[in-house]
């Protein structure tokens, strides 16, 4: 555990960086960003808490166990994404022209449009729970694993 | 049916790849729980390439794009270049998808009682699945750049099997090497795929192989494709990880990691048939692959001999053996474009260098399965502290017996039908390789005589009197494989004919490959 | 001039390249191994990237472009996934090399090593 | 269909099994012309080692280092040559792999 400043500090920080990260997640498909990295992003705000408070703190709720869950149904969502539009073909955008996400963007200049991209915000989305609980509980189980803990699921 | 057989090349991947991310969930239900969801699952995918290999055998290549308005439709239209990434599945993809199918399923089933009150297990049928979808896509993909991926994808799956048991340093270390290779050739191999798009703006193979100009930068990709995907296939001299690696993975997955491996083969065939076997002399490639084979078959098996530990002997033989592929292959490759060559010889070569992957990779998994069957029951795989275990193993010993025969070509198991392939049409190429060849085989044979005669037989040591035959599940897992090793080499005609003749023309057919998707092109 | 300013990427990548494969070739370290292998992935990162570069070329994003050419958005695609996997494959490593050292007590290449011959 | 036919020769396994079991039987039928008085179980089956005394199982079982010990020890140099390269460590093979590399892309660029 480090000095109060620094907890402090991290403990403002920390919402800046979610809701920083969010925003690349949310806006992945009609701008530079993405689930990876808005993912990255969200668990380099583990990990600052991480330094900040040291594992004991953190491991009390953010358990391997739990980030395991998120990230297995991240994965599965964007899957079954994929496979929902088999009736055409794998990965066909079957939302696009739908009321969901059904917009389709003006080719050139003008702003983003979220409301736009079909499958693909979705994937985004489930992307970015996948890489911010994977990242996570690989940054966790190696702070425990430093500490000379076994990891068990 | 009809939707099966028109998606049943992404949902080959895409079904273990749902399982892979289910499993850890599934598995809190319960072991029986997630032992019967692997299974089904891995069953479903194979009856759905059982499916595939039907459609594929009878009308020919399938190609599939994924996100398409039709799933046939390779070039959108108005466009001249593949945009979409896409599954190309001809013969040779078959035959990998045929033969990494069948080895999952009999590692499946091998490892379910293997791994019964250890830890982590979520973690290894999840790995599993991966590593079967990696090879999977790693055969059927029509992309440079996808190849790295599934590459890459099936590398760290393997890691993660190989180091299964972090308890045991060994594993770890063996583990460590593997990732630590994999990731430079798979950098090399992005490397070079970025000198070819550099070029000609595509990724799509046949697309590439359409506009291939074969420039100094071509043959430079060429180099370093052919180079990464011979340490990944374990040629010698880059052979060293290969023991390293077999020798700590735990049983059932020895045989997913060298089957890993051919996929790397079949990269390498891939690229060096497909990509640039249009209009250039493929001499120079076809003896560079010449002279690896016959490297690692020599120093494979001379390294074998030498060894104490029985998986460290098994993986030296494994490498021995690739070199056999790897010489027939090459001398097709060699006078590819020599027409009576090939017609007389040539292709003969390539059946005997492809059908010897599918007979190696069932000897050899069902070898490595009982090597672990030893290891399991006693403890120990240094074979100078193993004796007289056939008292009480008689079912191992016979599968030992059986995969010892067929690796040392002896009739009528498997190994011999094309070991003799390679043998004669090699010896019209070259006879003093075709003598090479054989005085490898008799070491072969000597190397296991040796450990069958320490390990089974002799007197029944004091400190095994109370070893048992392994579980159920294991020798089911083993039985499945060695009665396909007696299968095929009783009727191997059957099965040149049925899966390794379209391998090979599919390998010739270069232009086959190309028009499936650029044929719209002028 | 403007011509070698372009080539400088890549000369800049080949380099990295040469450092990254000094280190992974030469130095014992495991630590600075793995270290060479991102390196080595950073490299092909920065060669994929300058392909996709064009003279004066915007962010290949169909909303908000100005006139003008726009750089190659799939050596960008092909740069992100080799990020992603190269994340995995440090993290992996990383892991290896933890256990590796609480197993024999050295990061030494040579003097961990228990697999030979 | 068990026959494997190329070019210029044909396997047949199954007619190689037919041959197998006829020597099978001729074999058999010849030991069956040996001498019966062999009994199991009797003191006919008992190791006998020159009126020594018989060792205990370990001892008497061949180790699997002891087998072909003279071919290794004619090619003790071979095997000596061979394990240098064989070092185990991680970045030697990285090594020949960046050698392998060089001479691939040499030989490629210079035949082309």
């Amino acid at each position: 555990m480090l000095s109060r400043i620094v907890r402090t500090v991290a403990n403002q920080l920390v919402l800046f960086v979610l809701v920083f990260g969010l925003y690349l997640i949310m806006h992945g498909h009609d701008s530079p960003g993405g689930g990876f990295q808005g993912g990255a992003v969200v668990a380099s705000g583990a990990v600052m808490l991480l330094v900040a408070f040291g594992s004991g703190q953190i491991i009390k709720w953010l358990t391997v166990r739990r980030l395991v869950t998120v990230a297995c149904c991240g994965a599965l969502v964007f899957i079954v994404l994929a496979l929902g539009g088999t009736g055409t073909s794998f990965f066909h955008n079957f939302l696009l022209g739908t009321p969901v996400f059904g917009g389709v963007p003006t080719p050139g200049p003008g702003h983003g449009h979220v409301w736009s991209g079909g499958i693909i915000p979705l994937m985004e989305i489930a992307i970015g729970f996948t890489v911010m609980a994977g990242l996570s509980a690989v940054v966790l189980a190696m702070a425990r694993f430093s500490g000379g803990e076994e990891i068990e699921e | 049916m009809d939707f099966l057989t028109t998606h049943a090349p992404a949902l080959i991947v895409a079904l273990p790849l749902l399982a892979a991310f289910a499993i850890p969930l599934v598995s809190r239900a319960g072991h029986s729980a997630r032992s019967i969801f692997s299974l089904a699952v891995l069953g479903a995918t194979a009856s759905l390439v059982a499916i595939l290999a039907v459609d594929v055998y009878s009308t020919g290549i399938r190609v599939y794009t994924f996100g398409a308005t039709l799933p046939e439709m390779a070039l959108p239209a108005g466009y001249t270049v593949p945009v979409r990434i896409m599954f190309q599945v001809d013969g040779m993809s078959m035959f990998m998808g045929i033969v990494i199918t069948t080895v999952a399923l009999a590692a499946m089933l091998y490892s379910l009682q293997f791994l019964k009150g250890q830890s982590g297990q979520p973690r290894f049928y999840s790995l599993m699945m991966l590593l079967y979808v990696g090879m999977m896509g790693l055969a059927f993909t029509g992309d440079m750049f996808n190849m790295f991926v599934f590459l890459e994808l099936a590398s760290i799956a393997g890691t993660g099997l190989a180091a299964y048991r972090t308890g045991m340093a060994d594993a770890v270390e063996g583990g460590f090497k593997y990732i630590v290779i994999s990731a430079v050739s798979a950098l090399m191999v992005l490397f070079a795929i970025g000198l070819l798009y550099s070029q000609y703006n595509v990724l799509s193979i046949a697309a590439l192989a359409h506009y291939m100009e074969y420039s100094m930068l071509d043959m430079m990709a060429l180099g370093l494709l052919a180079g990464a995907f011979v340490m990944k296939l374990a040629g010698v001299p880059l052979h060293m990880w290969a023991p390293d690696t077999y020798t700590v993975a735990p049983a059932g997955t020895t045989p997913m990691i060298l089957a890993a491996s051919y996929t790397s083969m079949y990269a390498l065939y891939r690229v060096t048939f497909t990509l640039y076997g249009g209009h250039i002399d493929t001499a120079a490639i076809g003896w560079i692959v010449i002279i690896v084979g016959v490297l690692s078959m020599f120093i494979g098996v001379m390294m074998a001999v030498h060894q104490t530990d029985i998986k460290r002997m098994m993986a030296y033989h494994a490498i021995s053996q690739g070199g056999y592929m790897l010489l027939g292959v090459g001398v097709g490759l060699a006078v590819l474009a020599d027409p009576v060559a090939l017609a007389s010889y040539g292709r003969d070569a390539i059946n005997g260098g492809v059908f010897h992957i599918i007979n190696h990779v069932f000897y050899k998994a069902l070898l490595f399965m009982t090597a672990e069957a030893i290891f399991f029951r006693i403890g120990t795989r240094d074979t100078n502290k193993m004796g007289g275990l056939a008292r009480n193993m008689k079912w191992t010993t016979l599968f030992y017996g059986i995969g010892a025969l067929a690796i040392s070509g002896i009739p009528p198991f498997n190994g011999f039908a094309s070991k003799l392939l390679i043998y004669q049409t090699v010896l019209n190429f070259s006879p003093v390789l075709s003598a090479i060849a054989m005085f490898v085989s008799l070491v072969t044979l000597a190397s296991f005589a040796k450990v069958f005669y320490a390990a089974f037989t002799g007197p029944e040591m004091p400190a095994y009197r109370e070893v048992r035959e392994v579980p159920r599940s294991m020798l089911i897992g083993m039985g499945i494989l060695a009665a396909c090793v007696v299968f095929f080499g009783l009727f191997p005609g059957l099965i040149v004919d049925t899966i390794v003749a379209p391998a090979t023309e599919a390998l010739i057919n270069q232009t086959g490959y190309i028009d499936a998707v650029m044929g719209a092109v002028p | 001039m403007e011509q070698v300013l372009l080539n400088f990427p890549f000369v800049a990548a080949v380099l990295l390249m040469g450092i990254a494969l000094y280190i992974i070739v030469f130095k014992r370290n495991l630590i600075k191994l793995v270290m060479g292998v991102a390196i080595l992935s950073s490299a092909i990162n920065l060669f994929l990237v300058s392909l996709g570069y064009r003279v004066g070329g915007v962010a290949p994003i169909y909303t908000d472009v100005p006139e003008g050419p726009m750089v190659l958005p799939v050596p960008q695609a092909l740069t992100l996934t080799n990020i992603v996997i190269g994340v995995a494959v440090l993290a992996l490593m990383l892991t290896l090399v933890v256990h590796i050292y609480r197993h024999t007590g050295d990061i030494d290449a040579e003097k961990s090593r228990i697999l030979k011959g | 269909m068990s026959l494997l036919e190329y070019g210029y020769a044909v396997w047949a396994p199954l007619v190689w099994i037919l041959a197998l079991v006829v020597v099978g039987v001729i074999v058999l039928i010849l030991r069956n012309r040996g001498r019966k008085s062999y009994k199991k179980g009797t003191a006919q089956g008992d190791i006998f080692l020159s009126g020594i005394a018989v060792p205990a199982e370990e001892q008497r079982h061949v180790k699997a280092a002891n087998i072909y010990w003279g071919f290794f020890e004619a090619l003790k140099g071979f095997y000596k040559g061979m394990m240098r390269p064989h070092t185990g460590i991680v970045n030697d093979y990285i090594l020949w792999f960046v050698a392998v590399l060089t001479v691939t892309v040499l030989i490629l660029l210079l035949t082309s």
